[in-house]
């Protein structure tokens, strides 16, 4: 019973990603096009270019990277935002700022961060945090704000200190819709990744699919892509499994009366 | 080339021009198309020039393979490495080419004024930025390096694009940037060094980039590619003779300070694809490892 | 008899605060290139941030280049918002169909819209529908995403209420899922409108199609530092004014959430 | 729906005319280490146009026994059987009044729109519409809050909509769960006659959860008592109290004090555990 | 805190000792629209240690006037003076339960932690911590579901947590909001026994509002009835019933019916729009 129920999830999530690649291999399976190599071609230099002594120079330094500056965007984003959903004063104060550096592009921030970050492995993961913050800032500021009332009523009747309204109300309250950025802020990370290497980089996963852009080593620059992918894959399957233990009570709460 | 006559503007005699569309990097090098469309040899050649400005490679050749575009600009070493990995494409004229003066080049590697890097030879072992890695510019200061005597294979090149990397020198986080113009004269005017002219280390009059044109573009629009020839070696041409005009239109399509154009050192505008800097080019390719084997120059330049 | 709230003093008016806050930034731009925090030559003060804008002002080719890039940016932004609203109630309403494409999504998910330029350069050549396709894949994602965690909030009770009227599917969309999730659809515009004009800027900046993102591309190869910062500034204040106009939208079609209830109540 | 020509529904004359029928019913949450067997077996059966109210303990497994029969909880085993068929998701012409009122409203449309969105689903005419709005908002004295929010309102104001938009929907079956707790004595001693009179007027089938046991006694026609959970029914004690009743008359006759007293004596012995043998 | 050797607060004597003074309160509440005067003018007084119950028609602004006296709400005119200072926000040593009580649970905490926090808050000491949880869950009937979350609980069930919350947390001001709206009553008659032992054992200041009669003249030492909205004090009857009560005997004293049908008489007034002169 259980493992059919297994089975049949499996089954499901797998289907759509199977029939997809499948399509693609008979899409391009005759094709002449340079940019649109076959797929089998992509495969076989997926091996090649993947499963070498690039995973350990070139991934894993973006790899962590990746995690540092996902972490500290995670981090800075949900401190930044509870102090911000918290305050009238502060959000009015800070909100235009803010809204300002969002909207400017990587292109141009990075030189800006490069005056003050240097060129090394800091500017990259400033980078990053740079763009990662911001679906973590604007759900928990969200969050916050939209804690309910009783709620928060309660705390203050049982004059619950600041910091533990903070720990047990506030950030578990809004902790759902900090799932949310933070899962956003996942794949902005990597993409992000890819971008902090356009600049001053010599190494990682980025550099490289922009290095095989460059030289026309287009069949390479594909498995970088499907690389970047799978990373995403095995990244989200991670953070799922993280927010399913965080916000059990959540699922509990949400489906409470819908299962049987 | 011979003067391609053009008393009669080819088909289009009504006045009804045929629309060409080239792709460039808006730089100091592509300054002759500019004036070329100011002086009208387009027009006199019945062709209607429609310029469009692209970052770089990545998004100029591919349209020009696809044939979204006619024409575009592109330093040789990357349409070496293309050819090499067989796209076809076709170089049709010649765009930018080194001095050959050292020194007073357009383009050349500049350190912070109090720097104990006296000659190309003592970057060996040091940080050098170059706009891209494995191109034309680390080949070129590879070269250089080579060239002064010193150990090429040591030194470390970093990515940075040209408008960072004055601000990345004087941070001192690399020790040596290879520069063009406009911040070649700005690193000059701040008192940096040129240390090395690494173009002309390479060759004597190195052939830097060119424009050029999809294979199947080159067959199917063959008359529109020759009027855009022969219009362009006559831009070239009036570039070479007309540098204070170069000067000039620079104000009209980059956002160069007025101030400073005067001070800029023009790059040469040749009106012959020089084959012997391609194979230098195509060797210290193969040399550092960019490509596996040289491609066959003479389907790229015909 | 004095009133109770006597000693609560009003805070000043969001708008008031936000320009404190905006003068704040602009003095410290100033302040910090003047008193050699960073190099001038670098990040000029705002002074001459501002005088190159002003130069920049005048041209006509600037008013164009905004058009264009407002209308790259606006047009994207609408696809995106549109077919990530609809699929994301879609996929977000159907738990099979969420279970059966959630591999397939985060994989597309994280590919950077830059590796995709020489395709999208393949397709559309260097005009506006390039980067367009750009914007799109990019901030297509945001809004699905957050419109997926919003459809997952729905309260089981108000749920069960439309259940038990037996409100057809689309009534049940229209009355509880959609009100539920548009905080967070809300959010999702405001993520989705900075990272679709971040894309309009960086694909005119890359592929050169027209608008103010070749316009930086132009003066940063120019060397042209204020003049760079004046457009950049331009593309900030987009983002600020998008902004303020989701809030004003939120404020009217979110009165009844708690967080503009709070706000209005003081 | 049972037409009455004389106001007052008769008591159900043979299993055969069954509305609702409850066989075997169980129940259990499973949850992460916590599974909790809320019902274990209940079986009683209801005629069309009866009123039934039922009462158990606190955490007896009322609301879960209201919510199987909605269609909206999946039965553990046993099953219900309504109008013949069996309950596998919301049947037509319904409603429920949840207990959780609160949440039960939405709180992004106004009082009026929510009593009047199930009558859009349902198709009734605009004009109709209109007037059946108006009347149960006025039946719960709601009148003049109709364009007020949910949230603008208190507590019993809160479930006093719930109560208006499933009156105002004019269901053959209705489901209410505990639906007079926030509202004080006297609006719910008026509300307990709108239930009545609406019952006579129209012959909807009535289940009633309540803790008040006056309240049960003086509306139902049968009470059942369910035991402390896992839950069986206690007993299924028949009122026999004449139809027409009112507040005054029918709370003093001495039937009523002694079906009251039984009744809550046998709230007393579920809550101490008793079950039957 | 009213320390009494026998285990009976005397009433109070003079207003010197007056624990809670109300004076001249009015809330109007804003809304685009739509303002509302809930409450127009309330004045009363309750002396340390006094059980007072609060009754008046829904919607009258029992709710409003709790929050306020909590420091919750901002009154729009009038004051709240509890000994002797100005209410501004929550004072410390009150504890509330709220009529909502689902919404005040924390549904990310079991029940356990749910009644431990405020107690942790308090920096009560860990042993006597775990007594205190221990007690009063076992108190209102909870012990088996410590572990289960809000969530997971019967309607009553979530009630009876808030209370027993408020119950451990051993307060010396204790409002509560209709708190026993949702159990059976069985259980109801357990929490009053349970509520007036809590406060005959620690002196406890209590201000309980509820729609049940009988309740509020078995529970409180006097019930204050507020009229309708735009709200006032229609009377406040001091409960003489003798100080010792217990379900059976109290209720069926002549005193108890004369008192409840003399309250029962005062909501019907408010309902019907009666306000003082
Ligand atoms: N979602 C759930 N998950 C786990 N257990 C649940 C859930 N809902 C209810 N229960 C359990 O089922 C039992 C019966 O709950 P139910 O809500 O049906 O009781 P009730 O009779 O309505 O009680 P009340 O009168 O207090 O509302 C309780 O023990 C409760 O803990
Ligand atoms: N947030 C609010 N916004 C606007 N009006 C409100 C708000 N809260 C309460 N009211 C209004 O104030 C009045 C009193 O409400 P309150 O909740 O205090 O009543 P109550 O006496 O507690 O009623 P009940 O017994 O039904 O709980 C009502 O008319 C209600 O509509
Ligand atoms: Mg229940
Ligand atoms: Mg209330």
């Amino acid at each position: 019973m259980n493992l059919m129920n297994a089975g049949r999830k499996a089954l499901l999530a797998l289907a759509v990603p199977v029939l997809l690649v499948a399509a693609w291999w008979l899409a391009t399976a005759g094709a002449a096009s340079f940019f649109w190599p076959p797929l089998s071609e992509i495969l076989a230099a997926f091996a090649d270019t993947w499963f070498s002594a690039r995973f350990v120079t070139d991934v894993l330094p973006s790899l962590g990277r990746l995690l540092a500056g996902y972490l500290g965007a995670v981090v800075a984003g949900v401190a930044l935002g509870t102090a911000v959903g918290s305050s009238r004063t502060l959000r009015g104060l800070l909100e235009p700022v803010l809204e300002f550096f969002r909207a400017i592009p990587s292109p141009v921030l990075v030189p800006i961060l490069m005056l003050f970050a240097g060129i090394g492995d800091g500017m990259k993961i400033l980078v990053i945090v740079s763009g990662c913050v911001w679906p973590v800032l604007l759900n928990t500021v969200e969050g916050v704000r939209a804690l309910d009332e009783v709620l928060s009523d309660t705390a203050r009747s049982y004059r619950m200190r600041r910091r533990s309204r903070l720990v047990h109300l506030v950030l578990r309250g809004a902790g759902p819709q900090i799932a949310a950025g933070a899962r956003q802020a996942l794949s902005i990370g990597i993409i992000l990744m890819v971008i902090s290497e356009m600049f001053a980089a010599s190494n990682g996963l980025g550099f490289t699919i922009i290095q095989f852009q460059r030289s026309f080593a287009i069949p390479q620059m594909w498995s970088g892509i499907i690389l970047l992918g799978l990373v995403g894959i095995a990244l989200s399957m991670a953070f799922r499994a993280v927010e399913a233990r965080l916000l059990r009570w959540y699922t509990g709460l949400r489906t409470a009366q819908r299962e049987g | 080339g011979g003067q391609s006559a053009s008393p009669e503007p080819g088909s289009s005699a009504s006045g009804e021009l045929s629309p060409v569309k080239v792709s460039v990097i808006p730089i100091l090098d592509v300054a002759p198309i500019y004036l070329g469309e100011q002086q009208g040899f387009f027009a006199a050649e019945g062709l209607k020039l429609e310029i469009v400005t692209a970052q770089g490679g990545a998004a100029i050749v591919p349209a020009v393979v696809s044939g979204q575009v006619d024409v575009g600009f592109s330093n040789f070493t990357s349409l070496i490495l293309a050819r090499s990995k067989g796209l076809p494409i076709k170089v049709i004229t010649p765009g930018v080419a080194s001095t050959g003066v050292a020194g007073q080049d357009f383009g050349g590697v500049v350190v912070k004024a109090g720097s104990p890097i006296k000659s190309a030879a003592d970057l060996a072992g040091k940080r050098v930025a170059v706009n891209t890695l494995n191109n034309i510019n680390d080949t070129t200061v590879r070269a250089s390096i080579r060239a002064a005597g010193g150990d090429a294979k040591n030194v470390t090149f970093t990515e940075l694009a040209f408008p960072d990397m004055l601000a990345a020198l004087d941070k001192g986080n690399v020790d040596a940037v290879q520069v063009v113009e406009p911040f070649l004269a700005t690193a000059v005017k701040n008192g940096d060094r040129v240390v090395a002219s690494n173009y002309v280390d390479t060759a004597p009059s190195l052939a830097i980039a060119g424009y050029f044109t999809s294979q199947q573009t080159a067959t199917g629009k063959a008359d529109l590619i020759k009027r855009f020839t022969a219009a362009m070696l006559k831009s070239l041409r009036y570039a070479t003779d007309n540098p204070d005009a170069v000067r000039q239109v620079l104000l009209k399509y980059t956002k160069i300070d007025a101030g400073l154009t005067g001070s800029l050192t023009l790059p040469t505008f040749p009106t012959k694809v020089d084959r012997a800097s391609l194979e230098t080019l195509a060797k210290l390719a193969r040399q550092d490892g960019l490509v596996t084997s040289s491609p066959d120059l003479t389907e790229l330049v015909p | 008899m004095t009133a109770a709230t006597l000693g609560r003093r009003s805070p000043p008016p969001a708008w008031l605060l936000g320009l404190a806050g905006l003068a704040g930034l602009v003095g410290i731009v100033e302040l910090a290139p003047r008193a050699g925090l960073v190099d001038g030559r670098y990040l000029p003060p705002f002074s001459a941030m501002a005088a190159a804008l002003a130069e920049q002002a005048a041209t006509a080719e600037f008013w164009q280049s905004l058009l264009e890039t407002l209308r790259g940016w606006a047009t994207g932004l609408a696809i995106a918002m549109v077919a990530g609203v609809a699929l994301g109630l879609v996929i977000g309403g159907v738990p099979p169909l969420r279970a059966a494409l959630n591999s397939t999504i985060e994989f597309l998910r994280p590919i950077p819209s830059v590796a995709l330029i020489p395709l999208a350069v393949l397709l559309f050549g260097t005009d506006m529908r390039s980067t367009l396709l750009l914007v799109v894949y990019a901030s297509f994602w945001q809004v699905l995403l957050q419109v997926l965690y919003g459809v997952r909030d729905v309260d089981p009770v108000a749920r069960e209420t439309a259940r038990s009227y037996r409100f057809r599917p689309l009534t049940q969309v229209r009355t509880v899922t959609w009100p539920t999730a548009l905080p967070y659809v809300m959010t999702g515009f405001r993520l989705g409108a900075a990272v679709a004009l971040i894309l309009e800027i960086t694909g005119e900046l890359i592929i050169g199609s027209p608008g103010l993102g070749r316009q930086i591309a132009v003066a940063q190869t120019s060397g042209a530092v204020a003049s760079m910062y004046a457009l950049v500034i331009v593309v900030g204040l987009i983002g600020v004014t998008v902004n303020v106009a989701a809030r004003a939208t939120e404020r009217r079609a979110l009165r009844w959430h708690p967080s503009i209830r709070r706000d209005l109540a003081g | 729906m049972t037409a009455n020509p004389t106001g007052v529904p008769a008591r159900p004359l043979s299993a055969t005319t069954a509305m609702l029928d409850v066989r075997g019913l169980k129940k259990v949450y499973e949850g992460r280490g916590r599974s909790v067997e809320a019902v274990r077996d209940l079986t009683f059966t209801v005629a069309a146009g009866e009123l039934v109210c039922i009462v158990g303990p606190s955490g007896a497994g009322k609301t879960t026994l209201l919510r199987c029969i909605a269609g909206l909880l999946d039965a553990t085993a046993g099953e219900v059987v309504l109008e013949g068929e069996r309950v596998t998701g919301p049947p037509p012409g319904m409603a429920v009044v949840f207990q959780e009122y609160g949440r039960s409203l939405f709180p992004w449309m106004t009082v009026r729109q929510n009593v009047e969105l199930p009558l859009k689903e349902k198709k009734v005419p605009k004009d109709r519409r209109r007037r059946l709005v108006q009347d149960s908002l006025e039946a719960v004295g709601l009148a003049e809050a109709q364009d007020a929010h949910p949230w603008q309102l208190s507590g019993g104001m809160q479930q006093r909509v719930a109560i208006a938009r499933a009156v105002a929907y004019e269901p053959h079956l209705l489901l209410m769960d505990e639906p007079f707790a926030a509202v004080d004595a006297q609006t719910r001693a008026d509300l307990e006659d709108l239930v009545r009179s609406l019952w006579q007027r129209l012959g909807v089938t009535v289940l009633f959860v309540t803790h008040d046991i006056d309240e049960s006694v003086y509306l139902g026609q049968r009470v059942i008592v369910l035991s402390n959970s896992p839950t069986v029914v206690l007993e299924d004690v028949p009122i026999d109290l004449p139809a027409e009743r009112d507040q005054l008359t029918t709370r003093s006759l001495p039937r009523f004090a002694e079906l009251r007293s039984h009744v809550y004596e046998l709230i007393q012995l579920a809550k101490s555990g008793h079950r039957p043998a």
